[in-house]
């Protein structure tokens, strides 16, 4: 077990960090929040937030949708750690590509089924959403789903507030420990909903007698809890942003004829952040050496905070700017907060580490 | 004057003027009666009173035609005592009457892009030109601009000299050519604020209030007016933002958990020892012996605002938003709008108005009297200071 | 309802500060920690930490022991604001005396059963402690305490930490909403223990069989609430002694050649204690304007903290001449903690607003 | 040298040498084989190897007499790296063997009364006086100078420059006349300090180590040697501060409540983040490339201290405290003692060996490259310097 990046993962880094610079810096980032999310059906991406043609260079050009497919099945069959640092890179760049709800989460429902659709999703060239809300968390992960399989093998109900189905062309819907797929546009609807995070938006999916293919077994707890454990590495990846960008700005914005980053106050609110992040960094690759309950609630009950803090903090020492549309401080605090809210809050995983970690509650 | 007189002028004047006519009509004759700031000098909206006098005024006007005070906030609050301060009889018999009846709207051109905290370095020029000023420069955090018929505006006169030192202040006409409002889109999505682009503008002498180089100076009764208002205001127990919260804590018992109710306890109590703070601050004013607590107000609000309103999307693990519409807002509507926008609106609680860090440094400097940190612009010619 | 101080409690205020100016000065408190405490009975106060020669005169000269009782019971008939303003100054000045758990619990207690002891107690001629523990609260006044009466009317059992109870003339008992008074020293015991608190020491009360005369009804839970919201003042003053000295300090203080008071993340820091302050002082006098259980639990979960914020802030900004014994900070950090804990710890005074708030907790 | 022939030394050491015998014959023994400190030259107890290979010999010698970490302390962390790297070869020869044996234990003359967070400002006068040193002042925080044959000495030797340039190092012999240790006593009640009193001291020149007016140069390396010390050493899971509270909290089901929990629940997500990063850093040594995490342990691991130690009290609702009695120790004895203690001891965790504020200091202008305040000792004499 190491904490530390690996050669391998660092060369992985530094390919995602020099294709997201060039195709998803903040100003095209920004661009694309500006158009309004509208209702539609399955498989009309045209107006999403999300990049799918960045979408499709990432899967294309580094391979980073197979990244957990083992390589018999058409993936890379890499391990956590690269999943874990593409997401680093990805949560820097706030970028809109599916690739947690895709790449990470619907793809780690589908390994043990060794399903096909594994081979089209490591390639690229569909994209799937689980259908669960991204609110639900493993100790809960059936919160704002309502759904039912009538005897013909049909789905109806709803699921609230799924990432990314607005630009999914499969939904893959767990219920009762089985794992179906909804691939057909008839009798399934997903409406894209304004969303607090403007680069992640969540969508309400609706089934009415949709045609639903058994896939295999699944355990959706298991899935949920392998997002959370990667989502630590994207807001460790969108603190690093906040910091770095705010230590930048407070070097050059001068008041009373010094850099503000001069000011002893801003001086140890910023040290104080940077051993938040540092420990961020060290729970972030916890998780990933070691995938058990406890470490994924360590990590995300740590760094869903830190990321809200940092960009909070990013917000309040940017001054009025921080407070501007034009400035992408905002898309940061509102990936944040989302994510504090998502695959469990900080809360749900203290909560269970009372058991986990022994610090039994009152009687 | 005392209480009773007070009344028996008021009785008179409804005697006279009759509530349900005419609004603007009403308020002005209200205006020339003295009734509309009575401890304003006689013929300019007031009777030279106490001014604690005037809530017995608006207690016995209540249901007569009243001010618009959000869109009039800035004219009421911040420009008319300032002029009331600094002008001269034509400027206070010019502004005072429309300012007070809500004719002519104002807003503040103080802040620029590169003047935030450090007012004072601010770089709009004005530069005399016979019996006018020639204006250019950039200012920013504008609300009501678009409405404004006249600006509270600041611009460096002289750039040769220490910052507070070359400063001048001006009324700036609104409608005069080289004025541009553009609104600046907040992350909220709306827009309830503006820029104001200034090029050669061109400002008659007699819009000056104070003296050429003593523009500083008249700021600081500006400001000083603006922090009392904000933050000011009394809430009863469990109001304000925590009342919101409670609101939907009471609403969804299923989403309560016990990391929740312990935060929301402690939350609490905080708004409640602040409100507390805040009741006892204005028995303080009330007896004349205003306390230096006013200035931890704003403080203190805008830290329970951002932590309330943070709590709250927690708690409802809601991760929609009502509207990111682009348009136009005149005011801050807390609770109009959903959680995300309470959560989003309250990060500018502790910037707008003075930082958060702007206000400890006061407290410190001010009220506790801890020494000032080094300076390094204190003698350095405004043109020479680095930026 | 008023939440500033009258006249006549800021001239109460102003001889209760002279005396203690003159008196109890900071190293006369510390001289008289220096002894150690010992084994010993009932009445046999000599080697205590409790300075009864300054509470006879506080008592005599400026009769603080009769605040709180009517002027046909030989009091002064004043009400808790009065207290109350004797507590900021006895808490500015860690002041070994019994005011707090004689002049207030005790006399409270005694208040409804108008015995004949309220009079000595008003002029300072007797002391009384209430034997309960000083760790008990309004939500649970029996921590600590195991008694039982015989059919003789005879008392046995315990009560840890009783505060002042070795500087007592008589023990206060109450038992089954009941109140007793233990005056004789047969079947009596009290064992000063070393306290965290160095100022106010608790003791260990044992009963053998000891002769109780009943005095009354008492409802110890009303005592005790009583006690916690004057305690909110007592922690008042400690807070501001603490700001007020470490204001001073910083001033003075040279580092880097200047005083570390012109240190903006000092001054930060001072700015945000002082707004605790601010606060505590309007709880505190909630709590004497309306002296309601909600009134109270705000006072007391508010100040207990800040009393400890402002202690520890004092300590760490003295720096190393913070840790050492012949600083008095020390006693005033030991002060607050122990009224941390204290007739409720702030924990319980959150809970109980649960209910007196109308925030209830998780179904 | 590799791994594989340190175990050939070492088993052909212990071939010669009986862990049995005399403690310090052994220990001297082994000193003379280079196993004390194997990354130091030859003939001082060391054979120039890789420092990673030291814990290699450890291993191998763990069921052999071991050193008195706790009263060496100084000597080996913070005495025996400067005078490698700044001693002269006789200075080496003399001090180092009997340094590490424990025949000689060294204490530290740093801090002074007026000189703490800003040491470099401190006062105790050298006065050079023919082939001596005569020095005078007052020194504080000294641990063991009470059992010490040797100390570490700054001392001001020219106030006319300013003050980083008027220092110079020596080695201070605690035997000699003029110096007088007394015990400090602690808000813990017991004394593990002592202040110490230089009245005439005289030193002869070669006990002074580094050039004169180098002094501060010289106190870095034993500085950044103490800041490595304090709080790297690893923890288990659940152990540290946060064990001892974790063992009182399942002892104590009935004093558990929700406010508690949740606290104690975040404390220990804070504890174990932390501990991670301790590991990871202890990686990237090992690797190699220290990062520079390791300037915030300390500061991490006092806050920790701290909040643990002080959420222990309260829970455990206990008002007394385990001896006040006025006593020397040696060492702090953390989990040998009760509550109270620990939470009073645990104050000093934020002030020795650097205070939190000075640890924030560099960490923000050396790791994040924050610009300094504006300094205003930086070419003043020492002595014309406010104080």
């Amino acid at each position: 077990m190491t904490l530390l990046y690996s050669d391998v993962e660092e060369e992985l880094r530094a390919a995602v960090r020099g294709l997201l610079a060039d195709r998803c810096p903040p100003a095209a980032v920004l661009g694309r929040v500006e158009s309004e999310p509208g209702r539609r059906g399955l498989l009309d991406s045209v107006n999403s937030v999300y990049d799918l043609g960045l979408w499709k260079t990432l899967a294309a050009e580094i391979g980073v949708a197979g990244l957990l497919v083992p390589e018999e099945l058409g993936g890379a069959g890499a391990g956590l750690g690269e999943a874990a640092v593409v997401l680093e890179e990805l949560g820097r760049a706030v970028a809109p590509v599916p690739f947690l709800t895709s790449a990470v989460m619907a793809t780690r429902a589908l390994l043990p089924t060794g399903d096909p659709l594994l081979g089209e999703l490591a390639e690229g060239r569909a994209t799937a959403a689980l259908a669960v809300s991204f609110a639900a968390s493993p100790y809960a992960p059936g919160r704002g789903a309502s759904l039912r399989l009538d005897a013909g093998g049909r789905l109806s109900g709803s699921v609230d507030q799924v990432a990314s189905a607005d630009v999914a062309d499969v939904l893959l819907v767990p219920l009762d420990g089985v794992l179906y797929a909804v691939e057909a546009v008839e009798g399934a609807s997903v409406e894209a909903v304004p969303s607090l995070d403007l680069t992640r938006p969540v969508a309400s999916v609706r089934f009415d007698g949709a045609a639903a293919r058994r896939v295999g077994e699944c355990d959706v707890a298991e899935v949920l809890r392998l997002g959370a454990g990667l989502l630590a590495s994207e807001q460790l990846g969108v603190a690093e942003w906040c910091l770095e960008t705010t230590l930048a700005y407070v070097k050059e914005r001068h008041q009373f004829a010094r850099p503000i980053g001069s000011f002893q106050a801003i001086k140890h609110r910023l040290a104080d952040l940077w051993l938040d992040v540092v420990r961020a960094r060290a729970a972030a690759r916890g998780a990933v050496a070691d995938p058990s309950p406890l470490s994924v609630a360590v990590a995300q009950a740590w760094n869903a905070e830190v990321a809200v803090r940092a960009a909070e903090e990013a917000l309040q020492l940017h001054g009025g700017i921080g407070m501007t549309w034009e400035h992408p401080v905002h898309l940061y605090l509102k990936r944040a907060k989302a994510t504090q809210i998502a695959l469990g809050t900080p809360g749900d995983h203290r909560a269970a580490l009372a058991s986990l970690a022994g610090v039994p509650g009152p009687e | 004057m005392n209480e009773a007189q007070i009344r028996e002028r008021v009785a008179a004047f409804l005697a006279e003027h009759d509530p349900h006519g005419d609004r603007l009509e009403f308020l002005r004759a209200r205006y020339d009666a003295g009734l509309a700031w009575v401890w304003f000098p006689e013929g300019h909206g007031g009777l030279g009173a106490p001014r604690e006098l005037q809530q017995v005024v608006e207690h016995e006007l209540s249901a007569t035609p009243q001010l618009n005070t959000g869109v009039q906030a800035i004219g009421l609050g911040m420009a008319a005592p300032t002029i009331l301060a600094f002008g001269t009889e034509e400027q206070k018999r010019r502004f005072l009457r429309p300012l007070w009846t809500g004719e002519e709207i104002w807003c503040q051109l103080f802040s620029e892009p590169g003047a935030g905290s450090d007012l004072a370095t601010l770089g709009t020029r004005a530069v005399r030109d016979g019996d006018e000023w020639v204006v250019d420069g950039q200012k920013v955090w504008t609300s009501g601009a678009h409405h404004a018929r006249w600006a509270i505006l600041v611009a460096r006169t002289d750039p040769g000299v220490p910052k507070h030192r070359g400063l001048t202040y001006f009324v700036c006409d609104m409608h005069a050519p080289g004025v541009e409002v553009r609104p600046l889109r907040q992350i909220t999505g709306e827009a309830e604020f503006n820029e104001v682009f200034l090029t050669g503008v061109r400002l008659p002498d007699d819009l000056r209030l104070g003296e050429v180089g003593d523009g500083w100076r008249v700021a600081q009764t500006t400001l000083m007016n603006e922090r009392v208002a904000i933050g000011g205001a009394p809430v009863r127990r469990g109001g304000g933002m925590v009342g919101a919260v409670l609101d939907a804590w009471r609403e969804h018992p299923g989403l309560r958990s016990h990391d929740l109710h312990e935060r929301l306890l402690s939350l609490w109590v905080e708004a409640e020892v602040t409100r507390l703070s805040g009741a006892r601050l204005r028995e303080q004013l009330a007896a004349g012996h205003p306390g230096p607590e006013g200035s931890g107000m704003k403080l203190s609000f805008a830290r329970l605002n951002q932590e309330l309103s943070g709590f709250d999307v927690e708690f409802r693990r809601e991760l929609t938003y009502d509207d990111w519409t682009f348009r136009r807002s005149e005011d801050v509507d807390f609770y109009g709008r959903g959680p995300g926008y309470r959560y989003l609106r309250a990060k500018g609680n502790s910037i707008e108005g003075g930082t958060s860090e702007i206000l400890r440094n006061i407290i410190a400097e001010r009220v506790l009297g801890l020494p000032s940190e080094p300076r390094v612009d204190k003698d350095v010619p405004w043109k020479d200071l680095p930026r």
